[in-house]
């Protein structure tokens, strides 16, 4: 019952359990297809071939979406939202995933997915209600293909999941995409879902959005190898996409959806990119990170290479970009109007819809609640 | 009319609810196959195919998560936890999505989920097999809760929350699973909502729920031949709880003792506690008592009947409140 | 003497807490380099090392997980929770093994934990930043929960548990933090698990601890000018409570209001309100009278107030209460 | 805001997302030293040279475990336990971990490593207690460097790996192992303990007996690729070992634990093995397995393979093997005589130990059972 006698070692040759110490944030797999200069380069294994009106139309996106994102920025500084999570940076990752979903896909974002809601045609007005404080999203998830945001991390990439699972079982055609970040990588939850996805070969894309932080927390703290490759480990592939390439993010999630919506299962992108602003507007960045990485990635800037790639190409001109800036800022206008005029919702409604039948104790709240606030009314 | 054990009223009452509805999966450990460990899922994967009827990797969490997703997409998914202490991995999924959700998206997205917990003690089981963690559930909104305490109601009562809109967290008290009855499968005795009285008296009122039921009658029974006239309600519903019976009944017998497994402490005994001291405030002739598992962990089996209501605290708790 | 915020004194407690003792260490998602996202543990990490104060991977059952290895190890982990709604993930290592260890291991094993969780509504966040989950936490056995409501709390109350051998969930009520306050850093004001009689008066008792003891105190100021006098506990301990204080301030007063967020049912309120109930069956001249946050999910901030004990609802259960 | 013009279509070559379908329990990868014949094997990677006694002794633990089990399992049946988990089939695989195990070291069970406890010096009848319901697992975990068996799923492997954290934090040599089955790795826990092992580099072996079971659930509903794999998805190696073959175990675990304390960080490594009778005594496997998979697990027993190499070898002989045997049928008797004498606990106790600091509400509870007992004494 106590140790063995004697005995001797077990021994292993040196090579049988090292693994290859990658530094997450490098890698020679990143596929791209359009460099930082807005040069249009080949790739093996992925191609994109678009109509002109495409190439311009995503550059648009782009633009849009970015607008969007200042704009809102704005109206949280001038006290017209409560938070806002910026996605400077991130604009080609939620474009090219945003415009690879068809109507029959569902995507599931987390908090920062503004991008994706404008390709997916929820009005950014509607999308501020919830940093705001007048909703927690407005939307009807099932008209857009696009569930509300989740907050809780990781949570929704089961849920994709399971919508995933549902397409399987109702005989359709589609796929569920889950977007989530690098810190969201570490959580049970979001393993499990590779683990359900891997097991039913559930027709979903998880499309993770490394943007390098988790709030102060640097890459580092969530993984010691690419996180693209975490996917091997659950069975299915994974691949890193230079996220600041708007073509390339779009070439690798249409190929994956493609691959989900015929039956062979789930794949995991890795979108390579930096979070330019910061956490949210209450968060500071200078506390934990250096100006000089901040500088590295603005020469990536996700739309300066496409716009740098339509001139070049003769794709795009000077009247062209003038257009996209005036429907930017006519987006902008409608944005800050839109916000303003979202009201405070009345304090009753607070018990609507927590359940859909209803519920005798709310009933009584909801009583109480407003004979409370009618004897203000009466003494008035 | 058939004579049916509780366990297996649920099972056929999940049969016919997979029947009438095509939308309707079940899905947990185990519920394949082997037909879950009680046996609640005997045969319905044979008949309704691995599709509706999905043996799941192991892991709670990702049960009732991928259960959100499809419910998203139109289904209504019937989960098993396998017992009551493994319901926690999935709390976060339960707590922050299961019960949010419909008031998140302003009622545009419906989660007609049940969740399946078998619970409760008595059955000589290691650690986390026999635990109440029902008030964790009641305390949350956004969720209902419910639990059968005989066939009759394991029969309806399944049925009528998976045909429910809302999340309902579905209690099973295991230890009565293999209790007989005969069980109209005709028409439903009453509204899930409702409680019962399922015994009448007039000295003091015994409210409790799910396994605790059959003790309290018993109780009550003990009691009649020392004179003593219990009125027995069984709650059904925990959240939300059917007031008006509750109150009407100690309003009449101005007596009442809470009997149920879960630790007193800051739980659904005690809102039934001091709900029932409020609204019988000028009727209560003793404080409301609670007859229920002590605040420990549930303990080891050699010890659990104990730990334990069993009838002659119950009869303690009524001798003192009579006495009061 | 030094005037500390809230926060900043939780930050002090925790440097004592650090020098005191070579195996306390503090854990969580950006507690380090950042200091937390309310800055509780800002400056920590540069002071005492990264091996101390560490930046975890983004997982709260990782947190609660590792820091029960580390304190079978010997070590005395301090875990943040960055936000109420985020302590979810955790709560099976909480309730399944944080909680039971000690008694599973018939006292062998030790693990005194502290889980600090930023708490409660009123700072215009959105969905799961705000929300009071206490009740959960104190109806499972085999865990403490206290909650501080003021700076000298604030300081001595982390210390205290901190040094405290079982594990502790530490409530900290967010919208506090700015609040400030002369610390005596030299003397402790009174045991950890002591309530506080924080105004004294004669009419009746306002209980409540955290965030809410501002609005009781304030409410209990504005009553005084309409000619009441009310008496406020400030429970600090919620699990377990100093009922003894609690009692024999109803006693004296014979009305009892409960003040708090968390929503109404099955909760802490609702035990204080059955127990305060049972105990002082004689003296009660009302029922006891609850004011608390909804049964709904915590709603959006922009009617977070109406959602919010304040101080008009706090007088007017007075008013009920004495005009009973 | 809706979904772009025109466009063409990203495309991958077939190549790119395809990942290697392997069958979870299949492939050559396994790490054998002793074949089920009893003849002993090279490995490239991983050798074991032991002197005569310690491979007697390695055989005289597998003896005793498998007795420890069946005897257990009598007594279960006779009604003296409520319930007992049967490690039949997986006594090389917990004999060969835990004879790696050393007194630095500490390990973290699941419900089923009898063996392990046997290794560590826990006493059968210790063990029993908690199958019989007399108590949670009667030892003391830090005398033992056995931490009492965790039966929520996956727990004790976050607990190893921050007991891991805790040795590098001391400065200290040793490892932790942390047990776990095929299904548990399905897990969040589990996962995010890879996670924390790989970024802490903690020195810590995952020993996951994949006995093929998970209940009812066959290794296909946990995953779809070698379960060794996982951990390449998180930057660790991983190993597949024969766990029918302690020989293989004890130089692989022995290796891994080597580089664990070594400070090179994690291993995983994938026993596999078999589970040859029910999941506990309460379950009944006909329902879902077939007889003929018994059988050729039968085939590779651990025991008879160590049999087979000590007599070839000429390490063991008759005279040996009966006194094995008759030490064996000792320990069964000890064990049934301990485990008779188990009493059961006062009712009181069950508030003893809840805290280490006591509790007000505890006492005014214990206060009322023991009047409340003490009435029926009075009644007597
Ligand atoms: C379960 C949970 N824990 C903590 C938080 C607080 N929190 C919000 S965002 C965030 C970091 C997320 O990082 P990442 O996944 O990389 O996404 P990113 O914000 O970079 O887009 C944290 C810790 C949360 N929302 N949910
Ligand atoms: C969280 C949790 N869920 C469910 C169970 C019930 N349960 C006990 S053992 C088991 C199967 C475990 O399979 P595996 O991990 O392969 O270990 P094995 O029993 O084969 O040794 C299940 C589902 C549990 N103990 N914990
Ligand atoms: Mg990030
Ligand atoms: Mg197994």
């Amino acid at each position: 019952m106590s140790r063995a006698p004697g005995g001797g070692k077990g021994a292993a040759t040196a090579s049988a359990l090292s693994v290859q110490a990658v530094q997450p944030s490098e890698g020679p797999e990143l596929v791209q297809l359009l460099t930082p200069e807005g040069e249009r380069v080949e790739h093996p294994d992925y191609s994109l071939d678009l109509d002109e009106e495409a190439y311009r139309g995503l550059y648009r996106d782009l633009v849009m979406v970015r607008r969007i994102d200042t704009e809102a920025t704005a109206l949280q500084r001038q006290g017209e939202l409560g938070l806002w999570a910026s996605l400077l940076g991130q604009e080609a990752a939620q474009v090219g995933a945003g415009r690879s979903l068809t109507e029959r896909d569902f995507a599931f974002p987390t908090y920062r997915e503004h991008g994706v809601a404008y390709c997916k045609g929820v009005d950014p007005v509607t999308l501020l209600g919830l940093f705001r404080g007048v909703n927690q999203g407005g939307w009807n998830p099932r008209d857009k293909g696009f569930q509300l945001y989740t907050i809780v991390i990781g949570s929704q990439t089961l849920h994709a999941t399971g919508y995933a699972m549902g397409i399987q079982r109702d005989g359709a055609d589609g796929a569920a995409m889950a977007f989530f970040g690098d810190g969201a990588s570490s959580q049970g939850d979001v393993n499990e879902a590779f683990v359900w996805a891997s097991v039913f070969q559930a027709p979903i894309v998880f499309f993770c959005q490394n943007n390098q932080w988790a709030i102060s927390e640097p890459l580092e703290r969530q993984s010691r190898i690419p996180l693209y490759q975490r996917a091997r480990g659950f069975g299915f592939p994974g691949v890193r996409v230079d996220g600041n390439d708007v073509l390339a993010v779009r070439a690798v999630t249409e190929a994956a959806l493609e691959r989900a919506r015929e039956g062979s299962g789930p794949t995991l992108i890795e979108a390579f990119t930096y979070r330019m602003g910061p956490h949210t507007t209450s968060d500071d960045p200078t506390r934990y990170r250096l100006a000089a990485e901040l500088e590295t990635w603005k020469l990536k800037d996700p739309i300066e290479r496409m716009k740098a790639y339509l001139s070049r190409s003769g794709m795009g001109n000077g009247e062209f970009f003038d257009q996209v800036d005036k429907a930017a800022d006519e987006l902008a206008a409608h944005i800050r109007a839109g916000c303003l005029a979202l009201a405070d919702p009345d304090p009753i409604t607070l018990f609507d819809h927590v359940y859909a039948g209803g519920s005798s104790l709310l009933d009584e709240e909801r009583e109480q609640l407003a004979t409370y606030l009618a004897s203000f009314e009466a003494a008035r | 009319m058939a004579t049916l054990t509780l366990g297996k009223a649920l099972n056929e009452g999940l049969r016919k609810s997979l029947e009438d509805d095509s939308k309707v999966i079940i899905m947990g450990e185990d519920v394949g196959r082997l037909g879950g460990v009680f046996r609640v899922t005997d045969g319905l994967q044979k008949d309704f195919g691995e599709d509706r009827v999905i043996d799941t990797p192991l892991a709670e969490s990702g049960i009732i998560g991928t259960a959100v997703g499809l419910a998203i997409r139109g289904f209504r998914p019937v989960c098993e936890i396998q017992f009551d202490g493994f319901v926690f991995p999935a709390f976060d999924q339960i707590v922050s999505q299961v019960a949010k959700m419909h008031y998140r998206s302003a009622g545009h997205v419906k989660l007609p989920i049940t969740i399946r917990i078998p619970y409760g003690g008595g059955i000589g089981a290691v650690e986390h097999h026999s635990e109440s963690p029902e008030s964790y559930f009641c305390h949350t909104p956004g969720l209902k809760v419910v639990t059968c305490s005989n066939p009759v109601d394991a029969y309806w009562m399944i049925q009528q929350t998976v045909a429910n809109d809302d999340p309902v967290v579905f209690f099973e008290p295991k230890r009565r699973y293999w209790d007989k009855a005969d069980v109209d499968t005709v028409t439903a005795s009453r509204e899930l909502w409702d409680a019962a009285v399922v015994r009448s008296g007039t000295d003091a009122t015994v409210i409790t729920y799910g396994p605790s039921v059959k003790t309290c009658l018993e109780a009550a029974a003990a009691a009649e031949t020392e004179g003593r006239s219990l009125e027995v309600v069984d709650l059904r519903a925990l959240s939300p709880i059917d007031w008006p019976t509750v109150i009407d009944s100690v309003t009449k017998t101005q007596h009442a003792i809470v009997v149920c497994e879960a630790p007193t402490y800051a739980s659904l005994s005690s809102e039934i506690a001091a709900r029932v001291s409020e609204k019988c405030f000028f009727s209560l002739e003793a404080p409301v008592f609670r007859v229920t598992g002590f605040s420990t962990p549930y303990p080891t089996s050699r010890i659990e009947e104990d730990y334990l209501p069993d009838l002659d605290r119950i009869l303690d708790a009524v001798d003192r409140s009579l006495a009061y």
